[in-house]
């Protein structure tokens, strides 16, 4: 019985454990949120700044180089069609890739050509 | 790699990212920052590849292999003038790839405990892929108008569009509230659905002087789509180089709406309707002076100034390197050339600039709208080539015109204006332009490139 | 002897779960560091693209005004002297709400006031 | 308030600091952006205060009272011409704050599980504590010299200063690596000891041209320090406000830099010893010429343009508005006045231009030292204000000088110099001027507060 006691006991505070934890990792999954927006806010002013002082003559590469950044997606699109629980994530993370691809590939080699021609 | 470790990368790929934007604001520096921004890439593309939860690489090495060589294809084969519609698609591919990801999320989601289904993530998901779907068929739409494509210039905006367009928007705040309390598949691929319905909508009935704002736009919610998703998969690299994106294409409207004289909001739920009060072409075109290569040449070699203005039938006609000629040869006369670019020129913010170094003609002859203005009254020949809405007076004085209040250069206002154009007829806006029966307009008609070269022979000969 | 048995099983998994939870918690500690890392880098991105355009008339005001709002410390402070554990750290957090208030205060009023002479 | 609210005000105070700062940028939108910084650090306070770790209060209250009282007397009672003093004072106030903060955080930690001692929060608590201690004796000791304390003057630099002071800084190193491993309040203070002395010695060697350099690095590092503090108790604003000032004040320290022709490293590590093969000043003195404000009235009221020369001088003499008449006078007689504004006249970044913005001289008489200097050889007369090391001719002549290669404002180059100032004795940098001995240089000894307002009353009389 003794055993018996102390093993409840136990199990009564690793629960309370458990639920601290459980509290914790959900606060910790807001903080990731509020931490998310931070970096949004942050990234956007230094979109705005970096931005704010472009010549009009670098307006069309800028936008095709921009946009092939945006196609950073294809980090998600990777981790979407990589896991391993495949069927339907697995085919929409296939068809993301090579979206998002041809946007990287493109985007950059196309700017790249352009650019060539402003050097001197 | 540990989560830690990859994370790591990313902050290193998001560096490079932003060494690569503010290295493309300088001409010097801009193919730098391009090479910066695919580093960047690169990092963040490796460290995903070696995170834990990436298991099977099969279709990820297909992907990666069909996109880039369909990317590389395009990237190398297309021609200058047709780079703007490239960049349109490309765009649109990039909100695709969005929609898809935030789509995988939810699946993957599925099957796991409720809790990772965090209102946030779910709201964040519904986002991305509004934004992703509006940024998919507004681009397709965007691609098919710069493309001229005759069945996009049939398609019409709906009557009412402006209440079908509120009422698909609270539609897709509706459903987003109620697949935040009820995340599932099926709701999220309603909302793509509607969301793409809304992106078509929005695009189709902008035309003319306002598409510059709406791919400026478009670019931006690009970047806005890859930060939603970012949120869905909390990860910082996608945040960052959204956002980025998202600001810097944010500015960029900004500045297209300001060179256009246009508000944002005129520009998306602006008046509609074919301006059906302009003048038809037979009456604008009552004066038209037709002139010879020959008798332009004449009028050059007595002349002490010439602006040369391009427009988007330059880039058409490839006559870039033509027209760098001409100004050689000009210029080894003592007459003094200059080039009057409008920041709408072409199909694509800055485009004129680019064809124009292309044919290395230097950056210094290139004068803004605002300065060739202040200087065409003392000037002895504008010569506009393959330039039209850009050059077209209506928008001055015609405030019923549907450019009307878009900053033109004033290429009437020259002693002598010459257009080089095959035809009488429009130009993107599809309306007609009293320039050319103005008292002091000749027109060349011609291919561009070919109308130059015949200038250049005539001067050589004369 | 089965309650035994079950609660000594359960009591197993839910020592692995804890272990589960306490390295999910590390974990998540290292990534709180390296999103304070990734916000860091931005706002030192992000605090040179801003300055980088101040006119020399500014920079007395610049200097005098950033270095109140470098008395964010503040914020540290009040945590330190305002936890009931008091004593040493109760000490030193007084020490520091002194000095940052100070700072903080003194700084931008006078910013306001040297701006002042600026208006037109 | 719950964690994330509090984050989330956070977040909002975050922004209001950089929309601050960006209104910082110009001198339209510089009051606004100085409230936005001040309702940004309300913000953060606020929400603190309603953290849940905030139990007690009576500490906090009692500080906040002390300290703002402190802060208010001084902000309001100081004069402009000893601002740079009260500035750097304060900033060293913010360095010590950081050492407590970060010391009391470590000091809670000892009661915890030894989790919550992981190796970054350590190493942070130990950068936070140099930082903030180097801030510290760094600030006090620009603080005497701005003051110009006579015993800060009397404490000269060790012989083989840069071997101890890289002693020290290794010292530093190895015992932040024993403290992550050992982590106790012990080592940390130990290690805050040490930076003190570090902060002292590598201010003390500084001097002459250098110090605007080490004030701008003193403001980044209060900056740098409070982002420390951020890491160490994991909090986004000290971060995001920390850093903010820790780059704005790099990109200040960078200015200074270009405007004295220095390197950071060559100020940090430079040659010290006080110059002794200058000349003295009984050498350089041979050829002194006294003149009488009757004789510069006479001066000024022939000649077509003015450039005066404002330096330290004229802050305490507070001979500002005195100035402003004279320059209101001499444009009445359509004279040509501008000013001259060298970058480090005075004892800050631009102190100058806030003392005379407070006596009402419009800015676009204001020029800087690039522009004057260009056109010095066409100027009449340049009178030079309290101004001594940034217009002595040694700057650019000898190259042994301790303000060698600074860039000056070349009084010496207009038709007529006169300076005026109370006697012979050296400005901050403690060495002669050549330029009073020069053949077009004339001495107005005097206040020069009065000797302005004599040269008023001369020429009214004249
Ligand atoms: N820049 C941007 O960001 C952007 C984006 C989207 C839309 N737009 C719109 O595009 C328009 C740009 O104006 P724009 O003045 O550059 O051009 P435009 O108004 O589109 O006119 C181009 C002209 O070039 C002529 N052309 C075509 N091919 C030619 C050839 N081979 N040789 C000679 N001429 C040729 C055409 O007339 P013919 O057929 O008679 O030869 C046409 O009138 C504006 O309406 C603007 O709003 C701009
Ligand atoms: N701006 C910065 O950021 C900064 C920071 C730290 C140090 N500094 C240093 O400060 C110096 C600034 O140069 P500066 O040319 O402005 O000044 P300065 O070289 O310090 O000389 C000031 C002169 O003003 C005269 N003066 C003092 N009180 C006066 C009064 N009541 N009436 C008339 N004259 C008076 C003094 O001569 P008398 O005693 O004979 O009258 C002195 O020669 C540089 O060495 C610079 O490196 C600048």
């Amino acid at each position: 019985m003794h055993t018996l006691l102390a093993l409840e006991e136990k199990v009564g505070t690793v629960s309370e454990t458990i639920a601290d934890a459980a509290a914790a990792i959900q606060q910790s999954q807001s903080l990731v949120l509020v931490s998310g927006l931070t970096i949004f806010m942050l990234a956007v002013f230094l979109g705005i700044e970096l931005i704010a002082k472009i010549p009009p003559t670098l307006h069309t590469p800028l936008m095709s180089g921009s946009n092939a950044i945006s196609g950073i997606t294809l980090v998600g699109a990777i981790l979407a069609s990589g896991t391993d629980h495949g069927g339907f994530a697995t085919f929409l993370g296939f068809l993301a890739v090579v979206m998002a691809t041809v946007n990287v590939v493109g985007g950059f080699l196309v700017t790249h050509r352009m650019l060539q021609k402003f050097k001197r | 790699m540990s989560p830690v470790w990859i994370n790591l990368s990313y902050l290193v790929s998001a560096i490079f990212f932003i060494l690569g934007l503010k290295g493309m604001t300088r001409p010097k520096t801009a193919v730098r920052g391009n090479l910066y921004g695919s580093l960047g890439m690169l990092i963040a593309v490796i460290a995903t590849l070696l995170a834990a939860e990436v298991v099977s690489y099969v279709w990820i090495i297909v992907g990666v292999l069909v996109g880039g060589g369909i990317g590389t294809y395009f990237a190398i084969t297309i021609k200058m003038e047709k780079m703007p519609e490239m960049v349109a698609l490309f765009n649109g591919f990039g909100g695709a790839a969005s929609v898809f990801v935030a789509g995988g999320d939810l699946w993957l989601r599925g099957a796991l405990p409720p809790e990772s289904m965090s209102t946030s993530v779910i709201f964040s998901t519904a986002l991305a892929g509004i934004i992703g779907a509006v940024t998919l068929t507004g681009s397709l739409i965007a691609f098919g108008k710069l493309a001229e494509f005759r069945f996009i210039k049939k398609l019409k905006p709906l009557p009412g569009q402006q209440v079908i367009n509120g009422a698909l928007a609270m539609l897709l705040v509706a459903l987003t509230a109620v697949m935040v309390n009820n995340p599932g598949s099926g709701w999220y691929w309603l909302i793509v659905l509607i969301a793409l319905a809304l992106g078509y909508l929005l695009t189709i009935s902008i035309g003319g002087a306002d598409m510059p704002v709406v791919i400026a736009l478009l670019n931006s919610y690009s970047g806005l789509a890859a930060a939603a998703t970012g949120f869905v998969l909390g990860n910082s690299v996608l945040i960052i180089a959204g956002s980025l994106v998202g600001a810097s294409g944010l500015i960029l409207t900004q500045v297209m709406c300001k060179a256009m004289n246009r508000s944002l909001p005129a520009v998306l739920f602006g008046s509609l309707g074919p301006a059906a009060d302009g003048p038809s072409a037979d009456e604008v075109y009552t004066n038209v002076k037709s002139t010879s290569a020959d008798e332009v040449a004449m009028l050059m070699e007595v002349a002490s100034s010439v602006v040369i203005v391009p427009g988007y039938g330059m880039a058409v006609a490839q006559a870039q390197h033509a027209v760098r000629d001409l100004t050689n040869m000009l210029r080894e006369r003592d007459i003094n050339v200059t080039f009057g670019i409008h920041p709408v020129a072409g199909r694509m913010p800055g485009h004129m600039n680019v064809l124009l170094a292309e044919a290395d003609i230097p950056y210094d002859l290139l004068k803004e709208m605002d300065e060739t203005n202040s200087e065409i009254e003392q000037t002895d020949i504008c010569l506009v080539i393959g330039a039209n809405d850009t050059v077209n007076p209506d928008a001055r004085t015609n405030p019923n015109s549907p450019i009307a209040g878009m900053p033109i250069i004033n290429a009437d206002k020259a002693k002598t204006c010459v257009v080089i154009k095959r035809s009488l007829s429009p130009g993107f806006a599809g309306i007609p332009n009293p320039l050319f029966s103005a008292d002091n307009a000749l027109m060349l008609f011609g291919d561009g490139k070919q109308a130059v070269n015949d200038i250049i022979a005539a001067i050589k000969e004369g």
